[in-house]
Parts: C-alpha cells; sequence; structure tokens
C-alpha cells in the first residue's frame, strides 16, 4: 500500500501510529508488528527524501517499534513471575495510544462546546463612568503573569543587570578610597587604568565621578603632557592627609 | 420582581466576569439560601434560546450570554476573527483539563512530542495557570486550567467537563487496572496521576 | 419571539455602541419599516424598572441599559471590583517577588521610570510590605512581599514562584545564553544588591 502522508499533518508519532492502524483497520489491542513499523518507516524515509527535517521524536518512536517487532520474534519464556506486561512487549505502547486516543477524542469534544467570541458572545458595551484606571486584562493574574512580567523586565535591560547580578556595593566614596589606594606610594597612574575592560557602565561613571570629587577636594593631580597624550593621576597631598580624608556619601551630596 | 431580584439581574449584567452566589451574597448581606431563589427566578425569566441572550451559570458563577445558535448574526457584528485553537493547543488544554494537577514532562509522554511552546501559548492566551510545584525531584512545576478556561468553553466548572468517551477497542485482558483507571477519568483526577516513565 | 427578532436582542446586547436602526437594517437586509415593530417588541419585553436592565434608545440608537434607580448597587459594584493588576504593578510586584528585599531605587532601576504611586499601590492593597532600612546613605527602605501575596498567587512560601529557567524553558526561541544568565535570578535574591548612587 502507498502511503501519501506529510508528517506536518500530525502532532506528533503517537498521531501518525494511530492514523497507519486506523487506515489498516487494525484492532489497537493487538498491532501487527511487522506490517506497522514497515509502514511507519517508510513515511519517515519519504520525509528524509523530500529533505525534510524528521523531528526527533519521530525518530525514537521507529526506534521504539524496531525494538518492539524484534522483541516479539523471541520465544516467550513462560515464567511465573513474568507479568502481563512483559508477556506482550507491545502492552506500554498500546496503553500509551488510547491514552492518546481519549485526549484527541477528548480535544475535539471541547473544541465542540460553544466557545467565546465564536458561538457565544458578551456584553461588550462598557458605561463611560465604570473603570478606574486601571487597566485590564481579560483573564486573571496568577503566577504565571508575574514570572512573565519579570522575565519581560530583565529581557528589556539585560546588559546592565547582568552586571548588576555581579557587582557589590557600589559608592562614590569606595571609589575615591580605592583611587587613593592604588595611587598611594607616590605612583603615577594612566587615567585609562582605572577603566579595565569588563567594568560595568555604573562602575566607570562611580569611578570618573570619584576622580572628579578627588580633583574638587584637591587631594589628586591630573596632568597631560600634550593633547592626545596618556592623562596621568598622582597624589596630590601627602599620604597623611590620605588617611585623615573622612568623606560620606552625604557630604559629597550622594546620599 | 422586586427591587433586589432586579439588582441581582443589574449587578450580573453590569459585570465584566461571572459573579458568583457568594459574592451577591456579600452585596446583599445574606446567605446563599436567601439568594438561590433569586437565581432561580432569574434563571427562569432569561431562558436559552428565548429572547437572544440568556443567564448561563459559568466558571462558578452567573453571567448573560447570547443564545449559541444565533453566533452566525454575531460573527457580523464581530469584526475580529475568532481565536483559533491548534490540534497541539486543544490535545494539551485537554490533557490539562482531564489530568490536572499536571506537569510538562507529563504532557509531553502523553503526547508523545516537546509541549513548551504550546504550554506557553495557552498560558499567554490565560487558558492555563500554574498551580505550584511538584513534590518531586526536580521540583517541576503543575498546570491547571484557569477560570477564564471556564469561562470560554462555558462550562460551570470541572465537572462540567464533557465526558470522555470509553475506547471501543479496549481490551479489559490487556491491563485491566489501567482500564478502570481510565474510567474514572472522565473526572479531572486530582490525585495519583501516575508519573510517566520517562527513560 | 421569531430568530429575527431574538439576534437583533443579541446583536443590541453584544454590540460595543449604542446600534441605530439603520444599522440592524443593514444586518438584516430589510428596510426600516420591517425593523421597527421588532424594536417595538423588544422595548414592550425589556421595559424600564422591570427586570433590572432595559432596552434604551440612546444617540440615536439602541442598547440595553441598567435601570437608573438601581445605581447604588452598581456603584458599589464599580467600587468593589477585584483589584486588576496594571502592567506595571505587576512589574512591580515581580521584581520585588524575586529581588527581595530591594528598595525603590533599585526597582526604578531595572523599570527606568519612577515607581512611588505603583510601590504605594502595592502597599495600600496589602503585597508588599516593609522589611526595614537598608544599612546604606540614606537607608533607603527596603520591600519584600507579604503572606498576602503568597495566599493571593496561591503559593505556599517564595521558593514556589517558577524559576525564570523553567520560565524561559518553555520557550524554544529564547536565546540559550540569555537563560544560562537568567538561571542565577532563579531565587529571590537575598544579599542586597545596591544601585550606584548617581544623582
Amino acid at each position: 500500500m502507498s502511503i501519501e502522508i506529510s508528517l506536518q499533518n500530525f502532532d506528533g508519532p503517537l498521531d501518525l501510529l494511530l492514523h497507519l492502524i486506523k487506515t489498516n483497520e487494525m484492532d489497537i489491542a493487538d498491532i501487527q508488528m511487522v506490517e506497522i513499523t514497515e509502514q511507519y518507516l517508510s513515511v519517515i524515509d519519504q520525509m528524509r527524501q523530500l529533505n525534510l527535517d524528521v523531528a526527533g521524536e519521530f525518530l525514537l518512536m521507529a526506534a521504539t517499534l524496531i525494538h518492539i517487532k524484534s522483541r516479539m520474534l523471541l520465544p516467550v519464556i513462560d515464567e511465573a513471575e513474568t507479568d502481563e506486561e512483559e508477556l506482550d512487549p507491545r502492552a506500554e505502547l498500546v496503553r500509551r495510544l488510547l491514552e492518546y486516543q481519549r485526549y484527541k477524542d477528548a480535544a475535539n469534544s471541547l473544541n465542540l462546546q460553544p466557545c467565546l467570541n465564536r458561538e457565544v458572545f458578551l456584553r461588550q458595551y462598557v458605561e463611560p463612568d465604570i473603570g478606574n484606571g486601571i487597566a485590564d486584562g481579560d483573564f486573571s493574574t496568577g503566577i504565571y503573569q508575574l514570572a512573565s512580567a519579570f522575565h519581560q523586565l530583565l529581557q528589556q535591560s539585560k546588559v546592565e543587570f547582568v552586571h548588576e547580578v555581579v557587582r557589590e556595593q557600589l559608592s562614590v566614596t569606595d571609589f575615591i578610597h580605592r583611587i587613593l589606594e592604588r595611587l598611594a606610594g607616590g605612583k603615577q597612574l594612566a587615567f585609562t587604568d582605572f577603566f579595565l575592560n569588563g567594568a560595568s557602565r555604573q562602575e566607570m561613571v562611580v569611578t570618573f565621578l570619584a576622580m572628579l570629587e578627588l580633583v574638587k577636594m584637591r587631594m589628586i593631580k591630573i596632568s597631560q603632557s600634550a593633547e592626545f597624550q596618556p592623562i596621568w593621576l598622582s597624589l596630590a597631598v601627602s599620604e597623611d592627609e590620605v588617611e585623615q580624608l573622612e568623606c560620606g556619601e552625604e557630604s559629597l551630596g550622594y546620599g | 420582581m422586586d427591587e433586589r431580584c432586579r439588582a441581582v439581574a443589574a449587578l450580573i449584567f453590569a459585570a465584566d466576569r461571572p459573579l458568583s452566589l457568594d459574592r451577591l451574597c456579600q452585596f446583599f448581606d445574606c446567605g446563599r439560601a436567601e439568594l438561590r431563589p433569586v437565581i432561580d427566578q432569574l434563571r427562569q425569566h432569561y431562558p436559552i434560546s428565548q429572547t437572544g441572550f440568556y443567564l448561563a451559570e459559568v466558571a462558578g458563577g452567573y453571567q448573560f450570554r447570547t443564545d449559541p445558535d444565533l453566533a452566525d448574526w454575531l460573527n457580523k457584528l464581530n469584526r475580529e476573527r475568532p481565536f483559533r485553537f491548534s490540534q497541539a493547543a486543544l490535545e494539551t488544554l485537554a490533557m490539562v483539563a482531564y489530568r490536572q494537577p499536571v506537569t510538562r514532562g507529563e504532557i509531553e509522554y502523553l503526547r508523545g512530542v516537546d509541549s513548551g511552546g504550546v504550554v506557553k501559548t495557552l498560558l499567554d492566551k490565560g487558558f492555563l495557570r500554574i498551580l505550584g510545584k511538584k513534590d518531586v525531584p526536580g521540583r517541576p512545576l503543575m498546570y491547571g486550567t484557569s477560570k477564564y478556561f471556564l469561562e470560554f468553553f462555558g462550562l460551570k466548572d470541572l465537572n462540567d467537563l464533557p465526558t470522555l468517551k470509553e475506547f471501543s477497542a479496549l481490551d479489559p485482558d490487556l491491563d485491566p487496572e489501567q482500564s478502570s483507571d481510565l474510567e474514572n477519568e472522565s473526572l479531572p483526577a486530582v490525585a495519583g496521576t501516575e508519573e510517566p516513565e520517562i527513560s
């Protein structure tokens, strides 16, 4: 028998199998494994010849069918402890097919129910004084809507957020101290040394603010030998004065 | 009709979701026994297929709806095309409806295909909701149907779902225990939906 | 009532604005003289002050409206309308749920907009609570979700919230790098991540 079906018409391997069983008028409880396996594989083959992607699920089912077929060729060992399922290698498959068939039927009967905005309609007109400005959803809010909202938020602000995860507290005061520490001992460091790769935008901004604060407090010197030459930072005061420095976010006006 | 009866009708008419008996009782500060006859009176006054719309009992409440047999007329009014379910969506929805609470793994075992996308669509459309996490290793999410699902299909509650047809070809000798399980499953199984044997 | 009469009632009921006689004539492809008696019959069937709502003639068309004398009841319905989440409220609540304890500054940083009003609404409705003050300059208030939040969403505890990994697993199109980033966000972050104090 020639089978001209496209896998796209089937919801999955179970759907395809059910179709084959029905067109062959087989008893679902007594599937002819050799025949069904052959037909199933030929459908898959056709799809491959057409260079269509055959989903993994269809291939997995092919393997299952071959496995069952081969087990049925083995002699049945009549042992007392073997239960029914082991006696018939098809049992598991049959159960899945029956179960799947039931939900397929259920889906169809559900679809026969009168549905909103298809067979049944609700009052649409909303009196103008109704509604208090809170946005209306057409279904109630649950955990899913909550998780979904957060997920969207994260996607919108992906870049900033990833940095935020790993970043500890960023305060201008901290960065002032960090800069002073690095310049301790009369070291001179290039402006760019303070903006290393991997620093987040926030870190860069705060570092820069800290520098400006230090200049304002006359704690550091910034120099450049000529235009477009490296900018150098160095301490403008003695180490002792650095020790005495007391500054909080509030006194800086960043509180 | 007395004022309370009229007020009940007006409230149900004006509400944008089905109003439950309990909610109505809160409004009128009275017991269910007092309001039930009022509802009965109204349902008699607005029966189906009489005046174009009727008082329906859906999603645990009461709501005025147009008669289903007038769908063709009303579709002329409706410029938007009604939401159409794909076969995959409908199957998945049926599985969740009859087997809730159910995990994605269970759905995929039953359908034999990956179902993440379908589940997400159904969640997005508000037909499904997350019921919590299953108390098994991995703590997978459990799904169930929403109130909107009932409203959409015009069901009073989950017991109002169409009964699952018995599959005639079912061989009673094959697995008797299983087949009796299936019979009971016309109702949503709440406990003891067996774990799929996913290798 | 014949089918045309029922269809007219259903159309008027389901329309989003008053339907004029001319519009109705278009639907039924007939003249005004033919439909006017139908309207009259319906107006007799739905008179004012009889059953809670009536067929009114307004703005050059027909429309079902609640009886004016029941206004007090309907205002009560509007006032007691269950709280619906706006997108802003949902975003803010989600943000607090997953990242608590969190300050208003942190919420605003992520959302990119002023969130004071939304936070206040959520506090008023009982979804959020104040956890204390953060030990940083300015001592901003830290927010977390309330017990009512758990009740409202049917959660046993915060661990019952779906992790974002589970969430993105539903959507096969989501880029994998993104979802692995999100993995770390699966549980509500307990340690404070402080925003830079940039004014």
